[in-house]
């Protein structure tokens, strides 16, 4: 073995260099005034209660700064796209599972499924009231479909169902955004009423709550599809192992 | 096909000479740059100069089955040419410039025996040529605001001095590599060999003179010959600059006169005498005296008509023997007589010998040499005009003379009409300019006018009248005829019978009788004895090719180098990226 | 001496400090790390470490989640609620991201066997 | 005009006859022998004259020696003979230096085309012998005239002629000029040692192998005329001109003799050393000559 | 129609694109199409119309999003879209010919790719921008591995690991915009950025310099770009050449000027594309595959209109704009052609321009090379002789010579091929055009000749986006709402 091969030259070099970037980098960061200007946050928190909506951060995310969200799911949309052109076993021949699955997780898991939907569900609902929210929920919903998966490998998820659900509440999420436009003039407007003295219930914030659901069953289905994708190409290549 | 086109080239003419000389059209192209042509005559004389050459040499392309796109592209290079002409601005004449580039080159690239490497050659060097002429033009731009002609030429002098040299330099580079300056020479040779036959009579005859015609523009419009000798100061009775470019084009024909005479192809040995005469009219473009600038602009005219004949008459030959090397050729002169007679009559005109035209041309050069007092300049001219009788002979005698080196020629029949009309034409013009050289003097006298320059006297049509001594065409070309009838009266009187039609091997021959497989045709031979000479062997064996050969490698191992950073490691190219804005991070912050 | 550690300036201190430090360790995950599930993880790394270092820096002692409640009738005294937005999105979208590049390589992983980023070198004149 | 020409013409063709006697004379005295009579080339140019051709190749090798004649009488008439006089003066005022400088090669060339329809490799061989040696020959002569013309401001011989008489002849005014035009003069005349192009021995005599009966003569007869035609040239440029005839005689002669002893006294060059030697030691000593010319001149 | 359209009708064309594909190939293909050519009208529209646009999301700016078109957004725009359309119906032969490819899901990243980039160029909130920045960066990462197969995929991988690296850049530099500025409005972030320390604003400039310039596929962090290319297929190509890059060049230059970066900066771009330029055509130089060339090309006219771009001049940034077009186009047109070249020949060696005969063919490429050398009378032309005298008016006479003389090592490469299309020896196959795209290519070659000929149809919008660029007073007002 050479000098070379047994001195890792490249690593410590590099961690030298980590190390010297972080902390010409800590030495600036400290200096950091944030107090500059008033933040937009804080002018958001001041017009929050306009929005009807407990839950600052809800508003910020679906109405203030609803055009990133929009763009947020059609970047999950895409991101489920590209794994599902990726994996997609429709070119290739897909042997069936021969695993035998355990009847004991596979009773458990379909229990826990629906108390794990109500709570996604719960979440969702909620977003604009308590912490939490469409993304959240969405992921919790979809952590219940990869239970199923770990617990049962031959599941197959409706995928109709599923591409439904995608499809329309996106294009839902759309039309409430272009409805905006037309009630008031401004895309993604509140165009629902929301009167500031519901605030706190779980019916006010206008379209808020609305969104945060579209979110939330699109958030959750394309999750699923995702770990669906995952988990039966883990298989596969078992399948192919053995 | 031939027709159609034959007609659209002389539409242009006519264009022409219906306008007078008043042509004024602009065209705005957007809100900075107007188009603009305007008939200077100067313009005129090229105009018609190219015009007239691109319809001789469409009547000889009767004969060949050209295509719908060849006739197309060279009416479209015709008109570049005019476009160049007739700028009014430095844009107008780049389109024209590029136009003419390209055209060209698909031209060029419909040609049978043409290689990737000699298209590369011709379009790289085109491009350069290009290049250097907009870096000239938008840096006389910056301080002129404008593209226009006139505009740039009344700021000229306000500039200062080292950008003053930099345009005349990009300028004369531009120009220097269209007409094929030695050193910029590398292109023409395999260009005008390989291109179709009869286009090379284009490029060697018209396009090149483009170039002549953008020096013209330059030294003469734009700077002013005035300007230049306040900005050169003067040596002799001539300014710096004239001399100095007086040497560029002597070195250039002595060179390329040499070369010539070493070359088997023919239409290589014609490209390079394409060279060397261009060398004489770039000797002489830069005095900026009267007898310069005439000198320049009737060269410019004989070596068109002498170019087109003699390419025209090769080409014919190429054609109808398919053979294109002196060692293939030879012995053509009793099969094809009339094209023999029109090649004696070009190289005669190419040699600049006095009855006819080509001696005209010269006389005017060597009077502008001996106006400003360029011994040197006149005698390089001179030796450069006294290497040249060899590869005239060489041409006559390779083709014509001799004997047949291969097969079939023996049984050649005599070109086509369609090739004949036009040399016959150009022969009659190179006879007349011979003969009336003071007819020329009425055309160069406006664009004389028009650079301010004194206007030649004019003595009558058949003298060329100077200040250091003049002849009469008319009288030599008269006398020449008179005794040349005389003699031969004299002679064919004196009856002595000969053995005509004799075997063409019944020849003193040491004693030996020489058959078929004797090779006694010398025309390949031609420039073997010249390697021993060690002056001409130091210029023969020297080539630009050396030197843009290694520029290629070059170039290409550098790019060698530089594609190994882009071998795909994509981990290195994320540590590169990291390391660069660390790089930058540390120079950025701290400073 | 624990008081020390309750006000805003040390707090944000800590976290530069923690959340650099994570960076960091990411930063040279990907320079030096060529498996490419775990270049992957050392990008999610320095993106958590970037969620850490903006949330942190946005708490202020003494301020609460931007949620009233039956306590907080009024929107103030609140965290900035924009940091959490952003870094919800971000998270997001990290997420996609890691998802569709793990498809990848487990694609390539099947048609070559390798998931060494180094080296991957058949696009290559 | 014509009776004049036709004078001028056969003055030439004595003058030149005569001198070509004397050289062969000469060239015998220095090699021990008698030699034939000085009007031996008259015979034998009327006997040529009378003989039939062996062959005839065609059109063009008859046109050739006639191109050739007409070269050398135009030359002829072209040469002021006489300074004072207007003998001819029309006819010669209708050229310059640069006409005869190119006319000189016109003749050549009509024998070159000829030579070259013949076929024959060794006449081809002698022309580009004598191209190639031109190269070197026209060099330091070229440089003579253009110094004179440089001096004389002028390309008209007559001019060159007059400015003689009153700044003094250019042989003192430029000796170095001579001396190179002289040496040049030897290779126009075909001397040794640059007798190169119609070398018997190696050549068959070049140029000439392959004609025989007219063109012979014809050639010959040309040759006289333009020996004579390039002696006037000569001492118009550098001695001042002939104002009578025994001055022009006296000084052509003076001239032909002093290129005789020179031609005699050489073994021959080969092409390239001829070459070489004329691009070296001539050509310096024209360009000094040129230098004087133009910065003292 | 409101700006916004831009974006929610390719995300809405996404989600549905699954039923689209249900109801037949016929009715993707044609929503697709009718989908760019609604928004492409739209634009041409736009030009009519006052400018800048605003189209409001939610809240007014600076608070809220916006969508903002300006004069320099506009010409992108144009760009965008008509590069959308022309490529959506070259896939119409592309899906004929190439039966067996998931068609849908092309769709579905082909049209975001386009919404993104267009988001990219209309938003006026940083963040959001990053948000399109990312869109953008999905679609292009799933197109280059479109194909599946080993080049594919490694492209794939490469294009988002790259990607990943210039997110979390830029992510960062947000957050220290945020932290400093309290917003992430470009025309508060503009207003404000003086304030920010300048050791910290130097951190975030190099860092967005960084990642966009990752992006935008500057010298020393561009030696991925070849490889994803070579990797994916012709129209992703054009695709990536004509708009994703043209996007992130623009984001460059917008943030640039926004922040009013002083001639330090411009001067260390200058130098950066001018290095670009110079060594990719170098190393275009010695390429075999055709793609990898055409990439190298590609690269080395970044370059020129980086250098041209941060000159601040308005003649030059016209200048360049319309370079930016021409190229575009020319690109496009090249990109194309050679996917049919490839399709027919089977191979991305070089030497397949020698091996295809078709007048066609050989004219619309001599076309496209002609217009990027930048030889009248085509548009290359027009926009080259503008950068130039752009550099002239301010004297740059180093950039002059500098641009002509790697100009000529283009000509090389670029000739080398024309010469290989002209050569008669060798066996030639046929190539057949195809219908459809004779007509897109046609399109564009007409395009290419119309604005070389007509240059001052082009220049009106080039100079309304140059002046836009350099001076956004009237986007700013837009961007922070003042007024509305």
């Amino acid at each position: 073995m050479s000098l070379k091969k047994t001195l890792p030259i490249k690593h410590i070099v590099l961690s030298i260099l980590s190390s010297a970037l972080l902390l010409s980098l800590l030495g600036l960061l400290m200096q950091v005034k944030t107090d500059l200007h008033k933040s937009v946050g804080d002018i958001f928190l001041n017009l929050n209660m306009q929005t009807a909506t407990a839950n600052a951060v809800t508003s910020v995310v679906t109405f203030f700064r609803g055009i990133d969200t929009v763009g947020e799911v059609t970047v999950l949309f895409l991101a489920t796209s590209g794994v599902a052109l990726m994996l997609s076993t429709s070119q290739r021949t897909y042997a069936k599972i021969i695993k035998q699955d355990s009847f004991i997780l596979n009773v458990g898991s379909r229990l826990l499924l629906s108390v794990i939907i109500l709570f996604g569900a719960y979440i969702i609902i909620h977003g604009h009231l308590s912490p939490g929210g469409g993304f959240q929920g969405g992921v919790v919903i979809a952590t219940a479909f990869l239970l199923l998966f770990l617990a049962n490998p031959n599941m197959d998820l409706n995928h109709s169902i599923l591409t439904l659900g995608e499809s329309l509440s996106g294009s839902a999420y759309v039309l409430v955004a272009i409805i905006g436009l037309f009630k008031v003039n401004m895309l993604l407007g509140n165009f629902l009423p929301h009167p500031v003295s519901e605030i706190g219930n779980l019916i006010s914030g206008g379209i808020i709550p609305v969104i945060y659901v579209i979110v939330g069953i699109k958030v959750g289905s394309e999750m699923a599809v995702i770990v669906e994708y995952f988990v039966k190409e883990e298989h596969e290549k078992e399948i192919e192992n053995a | 096909m031939n027709s159609i086109f034959l007609l659209l080239n002389i539409l242009p003419i006519l264009f022409l000479y219906q306008f007078g000389g008043d042509l004024h059209v602009s065209f705005s192209l957007t809100k900075d740059f107007t188009l603009s042509l305007i008939q200077t005559p100067l313009g005129t004389f090229f105009a018609y100069l190219s015009l007239i050459s691109f319809l001789l040499v469409t009547v000889s392309q009767k004969s060949k089955k050209l295509s719908c796109n060849y006739y197309a592209l060279q009416l479209l290079l015709s008109f570049a040419m005019l476009i160049i002409v007739l700028a009014g601005d430095f844009i107008t004449f780049f389109i024209g410039w590029e136009i003419m580039t390209w055209s060209s080159y698909f031209i060029i690239s419909k040609s049978n025996n043409i290689d990737i490497k000699s298209l590369q050659k011709y379009i790289l060097f085109s491009l350069a040529s290009a290049f250097s002429l907009i870096a000239a033009i938008v840096i006389s731009y910056s301080f002129a605001n404008s593209f226009d002609f006139a505009t740039i030429s009344a700021s000229f002098k306000s500039m200062p001095f080292d950008i003053q040299l930099t345009l005349i330099i990009l300028f004369s580079l531009s120009f220097f590599t269209k007409a094929g300056v030695i050193g910029l020479h590398y292109w023409v040779v395999d260009t005008y060999s390989k291109a179709p036959d009869l286009f090379s009579s284009i490029l060697s005859a018209v396009m090149s003179k483009m170039g002549i015609y953008g020096l013209f523009l330059i030294y003469g419009n734009i700077v002013g010959y005035q300007e230049l000798k306040i900005m050169f100061g003067t040596i002799l009775n001539g300014t710096d600059f004239g001399y100095t470019l007086a040497w560029i084009g002597v070195a250039t024909s002595i060179i390329a006169t040499f070369k010539a005479i070493t070359q088997d192809e023919v239409k290589r040995l014609l490209a390079y005498s394409s060279i060397a005469q261009l060398g004489y009219i770039i000797a002489v473009i830069g005095f900026g005296t009267t007898y310069g600038v005439a000198g320049a602009l009737y060269h410019t005219l004989i070596h068109t008509i002498i170019k087109l004949l003699l390419f025209i008459n090769v080409a014919a030959i190429i054609a109808q023997t398919g053979k294109n090397r002196f060692s293939e050729l030879g012995g053509l002169i009793y099969r094809t007589p009339v094209s023999f007679v029109m090649l004696l009559i070009g190289i005669i005109g190419l040699a600049g010998m006095p009855p006819l035209g080509g001696f005209a041309s010269k006389f005017m050069m060597y009077n502008a040499a001996i106006n400003t007092k360029f011994a040197l300049i006149l005698i390089g001219m001179l030796f450069s005009g006294a290497a040249s009788f060899l590869y005239c002979y060489k041409l006559v005698y390779g083709i014509y003379l001799g004997h047949p080196t291969s097969k079939g020629l023996e049984t050649q029949k005599e070109v086509p009409l369609s090739y004949l009309i036009p040399q016959i034409i150009l022969a009659l013009l190179l006879v007349l300019t011979g003969a009336f050289p003071g007819a020329f003097v009425k055309v160069i006298n406006p664009i004389l006018t028009q650079f301010s320059l004194k206007a030649l006297p004019y003595d009558g049509v058949g003298i060329m009248d100077s200040a250091v001594g003049n002849f009469n065409g008319l009288f030599i070309m008269s006398a020449f005829v008179a005794f040349f009838v005389l003699i031969l009266l004299l002679i064919s009187r004196i009856k002595s019978k000969a053995k005509n039609n004799i075997n063409r091997f019944d020849i003193s021959y040491c004693g030996e009788v020489p058959s078929k497989d004797t090779s006694l045709h010398y025309g390949f031979g031609f420039g073997t004895e010249l390697h021993r000479i060690k002056f001409v062997n130091a210029i023969l064996k020297r080539s630009t090719a050396t030197f843009y050969d290694a520029l290629a490698l070059q170039t290409k191992r550098s790019s060698e180098l530089l594609s190994r950073m882009y071998y795909g490691n994509i981990h290195n190219t994320m540590i590169i990226i990291l390391l660069f804005f660390s790089a930058l991070f540390f120079i950025g912050v701290n400073s | 001496m624990l008081d020390f550690f309750n006000s805003t300036q040390s707090i944000h201190a800590i976290i530069i400090v923690g959340s650099m430090a994570l960076f960091f360790i990411g930063f040279y995950g990907i320079a030096t790390q060529k498996n490419l599930v775990k270049v992957l993880v050392s990008f999610d790394i320095m993106e958590s470490a970037l969620f850490l270092f903006f949330i942190g820096l946005h708490y202020k002692v003494g301020l609460v989640a931007p949620i009233v409640d039956d306590k907080t009738k009024t929107f103030t005294g609140m965290v900035d609620p924009v940091p959490q937005a952003m870094i919800l999105t971000t998270i997001v979208i990290g997420l996609a991201i890691l998802a569709l590049g793990l498809s990848f390589g487990i694609e390539y992983y099947k048609l070559t066997g390798r998931n060494d980023i180094s080296k991957m070198n058949e696009l290559r004149d | 005009m014509i009776f004049q020409i036709i004078l001028l013409i056969m003055l030439a063709y004595v003058v030149g006859f005569i001198y070509f006697g004397l050289y062969r004379n000469i060239l015998a005295r220095i090699q021990g022998r008698y030699g034939p009579t000085i009007y031996q080339s008259f015979y034998d140019s009327i006997k040529l004259f009378s003989k039939k051709n062996t062959v005839n190749y065609g059109w063009m090798f008859y046109l050739g020696p006639i191109i050739m004649a007409t070269g050398a009488v135009l030359t002829l008439i072209l040469v002021p003979v006489f300074s004072d006089s207007d003998f001819l003066r029309s006819a010669t005022s209708q050229g310059n230096l640069f006409v005869l400088l190119y006319l000189m090669v016109l003749g050549p060339l009509g024998n070159a085309l000829a030579v070259g329809t013949g076929g024959n490799p060794f006449g081809v061989m002698g022309v580009v012998r004598g191209l190639t040696r031109l190269i070197g020959l026209e060099l330091p002569f070229y440089i003579a005239v253009v110094g004179l013309i440089i001096a004389a401001n002028s390309s008209d011989i007559v001019h060159i002629i007059d400015m003689q008489k009153t700044g003094g002849l250019n042989i003192i005014n430029h000796p170095l000029l001579f001396i190179a035009a002289m040496i040049s003069m030897v290779g126009f005349f075909g001397e040794s040692p640059f007798d190169i192009p119609g070398a018997p021995q190696e050549v068959y005599s070049g140029p000439r192998t392959e004609f025989s009966g007219k063109f012979l003569a014809l050639l010959m007869s040309q040759g006289s005329l333009f020996a004579f035609a390039k002696l006037v040239l000569i001492i118009d440029l550098f001695l001042g001109g002939a104002d009578s005839l025994w001055m022009l005689v006296l000084k052509t002669l003076a001239i032909f003799v002093t290129i005789i002893f020179i031609g005699v006294v050489y073994g021959r060059y080969k092409v390239e050393q001829a070459v070489d030697f004329l691009m070296k030691i001539p050509t310096l000593i024209a360009l000094l000559g040129l230098a004087r010319v133009i910065w003292f001149g | 129609m409101s700006l916004g359209y831009y974006f929610l009708l390719p995300v809405i064309f996404s989600f549905l694109t699954p039923y689209f594909k249900k109801l037949g190939s016929f009715t993707l293909r044609g929503s697709s199409i009718l989908l760019s050519f609604i928004l492409f009208v739209q634009s041409i529209a736009y030009t009519t119309m006052k400018l800048p646009q605003i189209s409001q999301f939610s809240i007014k700016p600076p608070l809220g999003i916006a969508f903002v078109l300006d004069g320099y957004s506009l010409l992108f725009l144009l760009i965008f879209t008509f590069s959308a359309v022309i490529v959506s119906f070259y896939m119409l032969w592309y899906f004929k010919v190439n039966p067996k490819r998931d068609e849908a899901r092309f769709y579905v990243f082909f049209n975001m790719l386009i919404a993104g980039s267009i988001g990219m160029i209309l938003s006026c909130d940083i963040f959001n921008l990053y948000i399109f920045f990312e869109i953008v960066g999905i679609c292009s990462y799933t197109l280059s591995a479109y194909n599946k197969d080993k080049l594919g995929l490694e492209s794939g991988i490469k294009y988002l690991i790259i990607g990943s690296i210039a997110s979390i850049f830029i992510v960062f530099a947000i957050m220290l915009i945020y932290l400093q500025i309290g917003t992430v409005n470009l025309g508060l972030i503009a207003q404000r950025f003086h304030e920010i320390d300048p050791k910290i604003s130097v951190l975030i400039v190099l860092m967005l310099f960084i990642g966009f310039g990752t992006k935008a596929e500057l010298f020393p962090m561009n030696f991925w770009a070849p490889d994803i290319y070579q990797g994916s297929i012709s129209s992703v190509n054009g695709l990536f050449s004509s708009v994703v890059a043209k996007a992130y060049l623009f984001v460059f230059f917008h943030l640039f000027y926004l922040f009013g970066l002083s001639s330090k900066y411009m001067l260390f771009v200058m130098v950066i594309g001018a290095i670009t330029f110079l060594v990719s055509e170098f190393t275009a130089l010695n390429q075999t595959n055709v793609k990898r060339l055409f990439a190298y090309s590609t690269l080395g006219q970044l370059g020129i209109l980086f250098m041209a771009l941060s000159t601040n001049s308005s003649e030059t940034v016209s200048g360049a704009l319309f370079h930016l077009t021409s190229h575009s186009i020319s690109k496009l047109l090249i990109f194309l052609a050679l996917g049919i070249l490839i399709h027919h020949l089977k191979s991305t060696k070089i030497s397949i321009f020698g091996d295809f005969k078709s007048r066609f063919l050989t004219i619309i490429f001599a076309i496209g090379f002609l217009s990027i050398l930048g030889i009248p009378p085509f548009s290359g032309f027009v926009g080259k002789i503008l950068i130039l005298k752009g550099f002239a008016l301010s004297h740059n006479y180093s950039a002059i010579a500098f641009i002509l003389l790697v100009s000529i090592v283009e000509a090389v490469y670029f000739f080398r091929l024309t010469a290989m299309m002209l050569d008669k020896k060798g066996t030639k196959r046929v190539v057949h055009v195809g219908f459809i795209n004779y007509i897109l290519l046609c399109v564009l070659a007409a395009l290419i000749v119309i604005f070389g000929l007509f240059p001052s149809l082009l220049i009106h919008y080039t100079d309304l986006a140059a002046n836009a660029l350099i001076n956004p007073t009237d986007y700013l007002k837009f961007a922070l709402g003042v007024g509305l």
